[in-house]
């Protein structure tokens, strides 16, 4: 999984962000799976009821789609968009 | 008529139960006394803790539920909380916690208290599962209520097929592990 | 008849009151079964779909319980023993069919694994509050019979009974468990299939044209057909007469509903069963059935402690109510509590049949867990002070 | 005039339709030109053609006008409650395979309180046969609206036009499965006939669809005169399609009525799927159901 | 607040119980019905097609009565006042449907033209053989109303307060009507909408956050809230809290059960109605209800005639039954003679409230005609022997 | 960790789901990885993009795990029995044609016990939206099968698997009369979007089923993982093809999901034709149910 | 308390039920006396013969059932010869009957017979549907039980649309020759 | 009606009859119109419920079909053949 999550990462034009309510997460890992850029990652760490809430790896990659959000069946996690990512250029000229 | 009566809690997906089952079992069909096991169902079917309640006598039971347990199997922080109150204040009783998952700081309780890793025994088995069956054999060894063979044959019938000598190890483990502390 | 031993789990096992109501659906015959699935009682159903391809049976999940209800009764008319196995909102669903099974006197097992009500309730907690409706909820005048088992044993022992019940007296029969009895698991014998009595379909010896489906025989009770003998016999819901032809008119409803009342009626001392304690001296007695009975005992125990003499009258069959026996307890003067897992069913029976004889007492209980024994304890020395 | 006339030489005969009913319980109940009469000679006929064991033979109706055919008929006979006839014959073929199972139901009766029965038993495919008598309403209880009702007939719970749209029956029974769907309308005696022949001899769910008059309630409170004017119209508006697109067969109102054999496939029946799956997972050790001690022998 | 005139069809008229009982819903303000035919009830559900066009009304003929019992409800909580029509077999399949109006406290009116039973009986012919089944027939415990006409006019008039009983108890209500008050024609004198007393559903005042669906008010009941007024409460059959919440445990249903039976238990004073005609001085009491009642009569004149001091009860509201009044009339240690047309129902309560203080007997009937007047003169004439 | 936590800037923000949820009944009951939690994000979502006035908008549920969707809005919701969501809805929307009515429901739910009251519904394109979650079993009882099961899953009430034919639901529906019907799996969350607020904004019946893990009971009983990986199953074997024939989108066991909008049509709803008929037959005297005063007025 | 008991008696078709509707719909309604009219079905639904019922009283009914008719109208003989005999043996009793469709032989009475051809008239009307009302003319006449003026109200109110001075001569058929035999 | 029927009546080949259960009729006329040969007509008497039953008009036209049997809603009435017809051919050459 993580392999393939790691080749959708890329810096976006604008950033993103999300908000986790850690213990309504059930660790179901959808979130991770369709973020469209892998910005998510299951933390190692557990919530009270032993699931492991997804984090943000970095918010480089994160654009605040929500897509997140509307995958999350626990209501737990949505993205939001912060404003225009300062980063973005640099790592476009890197390209 | 004396019986003994015994509560397990722990969260669903631990094989609470099963627990209940496999020493109700051993008591009734194999060590041949009377058992009784009830479960209680948390506020809503799915995903909340659960406890199962034994009661093991030499008499036919009348009453089937626990009103202060002898013996407390606890496998969760909250199963603690909740139950360890209810036991009775006695230190002839018997509390079983697993102690990676139980913090017994600031609960008040008069029962002698052996704790046991149980989850990691299960683990070094190579299968958390068999967490429970652990916790079987480490109540088979300090809760003086079965016998060994008694329990072991429940384990034996009570669990999938293919999977009985990876339990009856895990019972191992737990049964070695309370006569260890015994001799302690 | 002894059961066919390839239904019957002989031997010693450690069984909740679901699974043993299924084993002894198997001794008893019961080779068909249609269900619609339903917390707390699935397990009986799930057991029986498990079992039946190796004995013969078939078992149908049905579209929901109106179809279960009947499918039964066609299964019943094709010659099998069959049950339907639900609870409260489903044996609502199935009151039509009661209605059904009883003028067409087909014999048949219900079995009610109760929860609270009403209506959706409380789909996972116990419950004693469908013993009025097991008795009334059908439109229309009929009788039945109605079993309360308190341990898994007697879901097995009674569940025999019930369909032995149900060929005697071509009725249905309810097996009025609870959450609390369906799901406690505890030893559970079941003895060699030759040492369980199983009553034989009581099929007529009679020719077609000479055959009268509904011409009362043994116990105010016809003998049975079954499609495909060649009978060629006429079944109807309609009020009929002894060939099973409609008849619409009072004189042929006063015969026929009037006999469906009085084969449990007349021959209730036949049915009638219960278990005593100590009621021959007691101050005080306590009735209850089911789960509440195991939880009375421990009251009882309390207040004997205290030097109470208390006496227990259980329930075995709950319908036909044990009127006579009621009243003989109530003529001795002393009061009657009684204990069940309602806001007061049985115990509007309890206080008929008092008469004003004797104090009555209820000690009711909305559900969803059984009475605390205190509380019935408390009861018991109410009534004696 | 004597009770049997016109019978001027030859021997006593006996209308051959009287060996298939209770003649005890005749005359029937249906009024003067009603259809369902008419339907029961076509059932009479094929069973006769078909040349089952009539001892083997069980019908089932629930209740309506239509639901009184079983109790006319010299089988074994299970009039039960209204919209439930199906449930019944489920339970009672798969309790004993060997039975041949046929129930006549109204539309009311089918389609209506029994509609969940009737689309799941085709969707299980359970071997039996179902003829609906669509009357277009509910005779018995006095002329009330149903499933098939056409706008804008009248009807007493319609009484200014029945305005929902109606079921398509070939079309339902094929969409959940029905093996053998065909219509024909009272008018079709022959047609009839032999559809429930095939239909008897088909495994699996067969629905047959016979379009019949109501003369006291449908016909005479729509103005369509009696039964005899029902069955003209029948001749002159039917069109016979068979093998026509089910979806294409809905009727309207005094519309054209498409009959024929709409559908004649293979599928598995409820039982042979239960066998074949307990046979695929139980492996040598499962008896398939209804298990046969010798071959042919009976059911054990 | 008066009836709204539109639908009042103001005076005289020569009507059937069922036409009767269209007109009386529709003077109390009944919008919206959901039936199935059934023979001897259809007429209601027939008119009601008719007239509601006109009254902006909607009126839909389900699939089945199963649909048509909790359609209703769907209309009760979209703000009509809504009922549905049936008999034995339609209200047999309506039980779980009781049952979730009871515990959800959704004011509707079920009315029941009983016929004979059981099952598809007597179709045509009349009973009072639901009587039982009204009050027990769906599972768990709950109460509701349930009243008895015994004329068209009886017809209209308690159809009317049937809906206003059930906005005020927020119970389903019943009408027990019978085939005999069902088709008999008489004057039915419908007075000007101004002169009828018509109880307005109790809307809450309170806003989304302070509202509490099943926050016990007024009678115990708690006020009403419709769906698309911005309110978003929710409402469930399982047990539930004042929120409308479920709640899964047995404090929950004790809390919410007890206050459903409580509400008429305790309010039972209020709601209790029957008529009585010399019981004063009698040595006899006669209790009958709906069509038998006018029967009975006929036998107390007969009675009468040859010097018998007779008293009538009659029971206008049959559940909840009259218990403390038949308790007080018993006490007077005169014998008490029942006639209903069924096997024995309400006669269990009577015997029950009796309780042994004096005599009591049955007059049964089978059913599919009235009694004989002769049969309950002769059971008079015996009682006071 | 905090309940809040990765909120490194702006304003505190809240989850867009929120405002539909009653916040005070979670976390829900669900197990990890259902899906049905993802369905009802679409729903919040597809009400925001409709622009309906929420107060108008009522669900109703039946019984099961899916029923519990009608508890957790934030709307007038009512949780009835199981399998009655579709008839009681008629009656709320028939009473007051100015709500809007969404239904959601079980396969069990809607489909086995509750199957009566959907072809009727459809039948007569009452106007409401029904959503139903299939996944593939009875999850609030403890997995039993439905008839939806494919063959040869496993269940508690099929231990040996699965046999019986199952409901192809999108063309059940389209057979009844729905005028609206899509199929997606809660892997397609911006289609099943997409589809809610088409359905929402159409006249008459419309109709999605979403397939949908329960990873506890099918899933895990069968062998196929968690939620997760019946979610990446979804993604890996749905086909899309909208307006496919209902007749060719049959489920087979971990076969290929034809998801799509297969029909989108125009027919005259229950009401319309309720109206249209009175006014023939009664006339210009008729008032149009459900009169208002002026114009845009309320109901009287 | 006076009640004049009715009974009306004829196969499905020809009326029955409504000539006892509008007699006693012209007794309680324009009249303004107390009426009560049952029926009863034959045990069949459809097809079989019917009877209408009605009391007529100034005060309120309450048995609502006729025990001996003081009137009995029979248009058939299936009524004749099973309602005749219930009748009251007086001869103040009435006992009307279709002339053409009831022979009286045979059947013992005490009542004064009155038979009218009623179907015939009602033929040369135009329409023997309305049979029943020349019934209802001729037992205004012969009764005497309703104002004619109330029958002819109730006749009025009771019959389709459209069809009203139709049945209003059928109606005056039928009640100038039960005067002309009243005369005779 | 008539006209239609008098228009299909031909002398058959075989000889027919038909046995009416006249109390049984309800005068619905089925057989009257679908006999193909136009052989019966409905009686001007009644039955004792006064329905008018069929009867054959000239044994010639019918050739024992049943198809009236077949029609018959009531049970009342079935053709049976009897054997050839002597007067077949003699129409056959009028003709
Ligand atoms: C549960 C129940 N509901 C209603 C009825 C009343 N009922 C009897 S027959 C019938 C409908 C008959 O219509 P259909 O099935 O079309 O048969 P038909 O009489 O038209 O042949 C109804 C509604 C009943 N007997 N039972
Ligand atoms: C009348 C009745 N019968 C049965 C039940 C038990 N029951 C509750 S939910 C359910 C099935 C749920 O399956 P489905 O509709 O597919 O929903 P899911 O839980 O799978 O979402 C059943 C059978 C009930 N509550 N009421
Ligand atoms: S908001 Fe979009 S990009 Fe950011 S984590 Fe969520 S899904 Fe990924
Ligand atoms: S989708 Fe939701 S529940 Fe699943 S891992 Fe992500 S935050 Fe947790
Ligand atoms: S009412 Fe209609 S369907 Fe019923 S018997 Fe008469 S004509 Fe036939
Ligand atoms: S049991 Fe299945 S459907 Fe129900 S909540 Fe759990 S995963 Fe979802
Ligand atoms: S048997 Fe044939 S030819 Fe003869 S009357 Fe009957 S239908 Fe006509
Ligand atoms: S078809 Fe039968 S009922 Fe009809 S007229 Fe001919 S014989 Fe009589
Ligand atoms: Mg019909
Ligand atoms: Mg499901």
């Amino acid at each position: 999984m993580s392999e393939a999550l790691a080749k959708k990462r890329k810096i976006q034009k604008y950033l993103g962000n999300v908000e986790v309510k850690i213990e309504h997460c059930k660790g179901c890992g959808f979130c991770v799976e369709f973020c469209p850029t892998g910005a998510l990652e299951l933390s190692k760490s557990f919530n009270k009821k032993g699931y492991h809430p997804p984090m943000l790896v970095d918010q480089n990659y994160c654009n605040g789609c929500d897509l997140c959000g509307l995958y999350c069946p626990d209501f737990a996690i949505f993205g939001f968009r912060v404003g225009p990512n300062p980063n973005f250029k640099k790592d476009e000229k890197a390209k | 008529m004396r019986i003994s009566e015994i509560k397990i809690g722990g969260f669903g997906g631990q094989g609470v139960i099963l627990t209940g089952m496999i020493i109700g079992k051993a008591a009734a069909i194999y060590d041949n006394k009377y058992s009784t096991m009830t479960q209680a169902f948390g506020p809503e079917a799915r995903g909340s803790s659960c406890s199962a309640q034994v009661l093991i006598s030499d008499e036919k039971i009348l009453y089937p539920y626990v009103t202060k347990p002898d013996v407390l199997v606890v496998m969760s922080q909250d199963a603690a909380s909740r139950f360890i109150p209810d036991m009775k204040q006695d230190a002839k009783a018997v509390l079983l916690y697993e102690k990676d998952l139980v913090n017994l700081e600031g609960i008040p309780y008069k029962a002698t208290g052996y704790g046991i890793q149980a989850t990691r025994f299960a683990e070094e088995l190579g299968r958390t599962m068999v967490l429970n069956i652990v916790m079987v054999g480490f109540f088979t060894a300090l809760a003086k209520l079965l016998s060994a063979d008694a329990a072991r044959a429940a384990v034996k019938d009570s669990v999938p097929r293919g999977t009985e000598s990876l339990n009856l190890s895990a019972f191992d483990k737990g049964y070695e592990y309370g006569l260890s502390l015994l001799k302690a | 008849m002894k059961a066919d031993p390839s239904g019957v789990l002989t031997g010693r096992h450690y069984f909740d009151g679901n699974h043993a109501c299924c084993e002894g659906a198997l001794a008893a015959g019961c080779r068909f079964a249609a269900g619609y699935p339903i917390t707390p009682s699935t397990e009986v159903v799930e057991r029986i779909a498990k079992r039946f391809p190796h004995l013969g049976g078939v078992f149908i999940q049905m579209e929901d319980e109106i179809a279960s209800s009947i499918a039964l009764q066609g299964a019943v008319w094709a010659g099998k023993k069959a049950m339907t196995v639900t609870s409260g909102p489903g044996l609502s669903l199935m009151m039509e069919h009661i209605g059904l099974a009883a003028i067409t006197e087909t014999p048949c097992v219900f079995v009610d694994v109760q929860r609270g009500g009403p209506s959706t309730g409380l789909p996972t907690l116990p419950g004693q509050a469908d013993m009025m409706q097991a008795r009334w909820g059908s439109h229309g005048d009929y009788e039945l019979i109605a079993l309360a088992p308190s341990s898994p044993q007697e879901c097995f022992d009674y569940t025999v009974d019930a369909f032995n019940l149900a060929e005697t007296y071509r009725v249905p029969v309810m097996m009025m468990m609870d959450e609390c009895v369906g799901h406690m698991t505890e030893r559970v014998d079941i003895p060699a299939a030759e040492t369980i009595e199983v009553t034989p379909r009581r099929y007529t010896t009679k020719k077609k044209g000479e055959f009268k489906p509904f011409e009362p025989g043994e116990n105010m009770v016809p003998d049975m057909a079954k499609a495909g003998d060649g009978l060629r016999f006429h079944v109807t819901g309609l009020t009929h007469d002894e060939r099973g032809y409609p008849v619409i008119n009072a004189q042929a409803q006063d015969k026929l509903i009037r006999r469906l009342v009085d084969k449990i009626r007349l021959q209730a001392d036949r049915i009638v069963r219960y278990e005593e304690d100590a009621v021959e001296n007691a101050d005080v007695i306590v009735v209850s059935y089911g789960i509440t009975y195991r939880v009375a005992l421990r009251a009882i125990e309390m207040a004997r402690a205290k030097g109470v003499k208390v006496g227990s009258h259980r329930l075995v069959v709950c319908w036909p109510f044990p009127e006579k026996r009621i009243r003989e307890l109530a003529a001795r003067g002393k009061p009657i509590v009684m204990a069940e897992m309602n806001l007061g069913q049985m115990y509007w029976e309890l206080e008929r049949c008092a008469a004003g004889k004797c104090k009555t007492a209820l000690v009711s209980h909305a559900g969803g867990t059984v009475h605390n024994p205190e509380v019935i304890y408390n009861a018991i020395m109410e009534a004696v002070r | 005039m004597s009770e049997q006339t016109n019978h001027t030489e030859g021997e006593p005969r006996v209308n051959p339709v009287l060996p298939y009913l209770r003649e005890d319980r005749m005359p029937h109940i249906w009024c003067p030109g009603c259809g369902i009469g008419t339907t029961v000679n076509c059932f009479a006929r094929a069973l006769t053609e078909s040349e089952l064991d009539l001892d083997k033979v069980s019908i089932v109706s629930g209740i309506g006008c239509t639901g009184r055919v079983a109790g006319y008929m010299n089988l074994d006979a299970f009039h039960t409650t209204h919209g439930r006839p199906v449930a019944f014959a489920t339970g009672l073929k798969l309790a004993n395979p060997d039975l041949k199972v046929v129930v006549y139901s109204g539309d009311g009766d089918l389609m209506a309180i029994g509609g969940n029965h009737f689309i799941h038993a085709c969707r299980r495919n359970i071997d039996m046969t179902i003829v609906c008598v669509n009357n277009f309403l509910y005779g018995m209880t006095g002329g009330q609206a149903s499933s098939t009702t056409p706008d804008p007939a009248t009807t007493t719970t319609a009484p200014y036009g029945a305005f929902e749209h109606t079921f398509n029956l070939p079309f339902l029974a094929d969409s959940c499965g029905a093996v053998y769907v065909a219509r024909w309308t009272t008018y079709h005696v022959r047609q009839i006939t032999k559809a429930m022949k095939e239909a008897l001899a088909k495994k699996g769910l067969s629905f047959i669809e016979i379009i019949s008059p109501c003369p006291t309630l449908y016909q005479r409170r729509n103005k369509l005169g009696d039964g005899l004017q029902a069955m003209e119209y029948y001749r002159d508006n039917s069109v016979v399609k068979s093998g026509a697109d089910t979806r294409e067969v809905e009727i309207k109102y005094q519309g054209e009525i498409i009959c024929g054999k709409f559908v004649d496939r293979e599928r598995a029946t409820w039982l042979d799927c239960y066998n074949t799956r307990n046979a695929a997972a139980i492996g040598a050790r499962y008896r398939p159901y209804p298990w046969r001690e010798n071959g042919e022998g009976g059911v054990k």
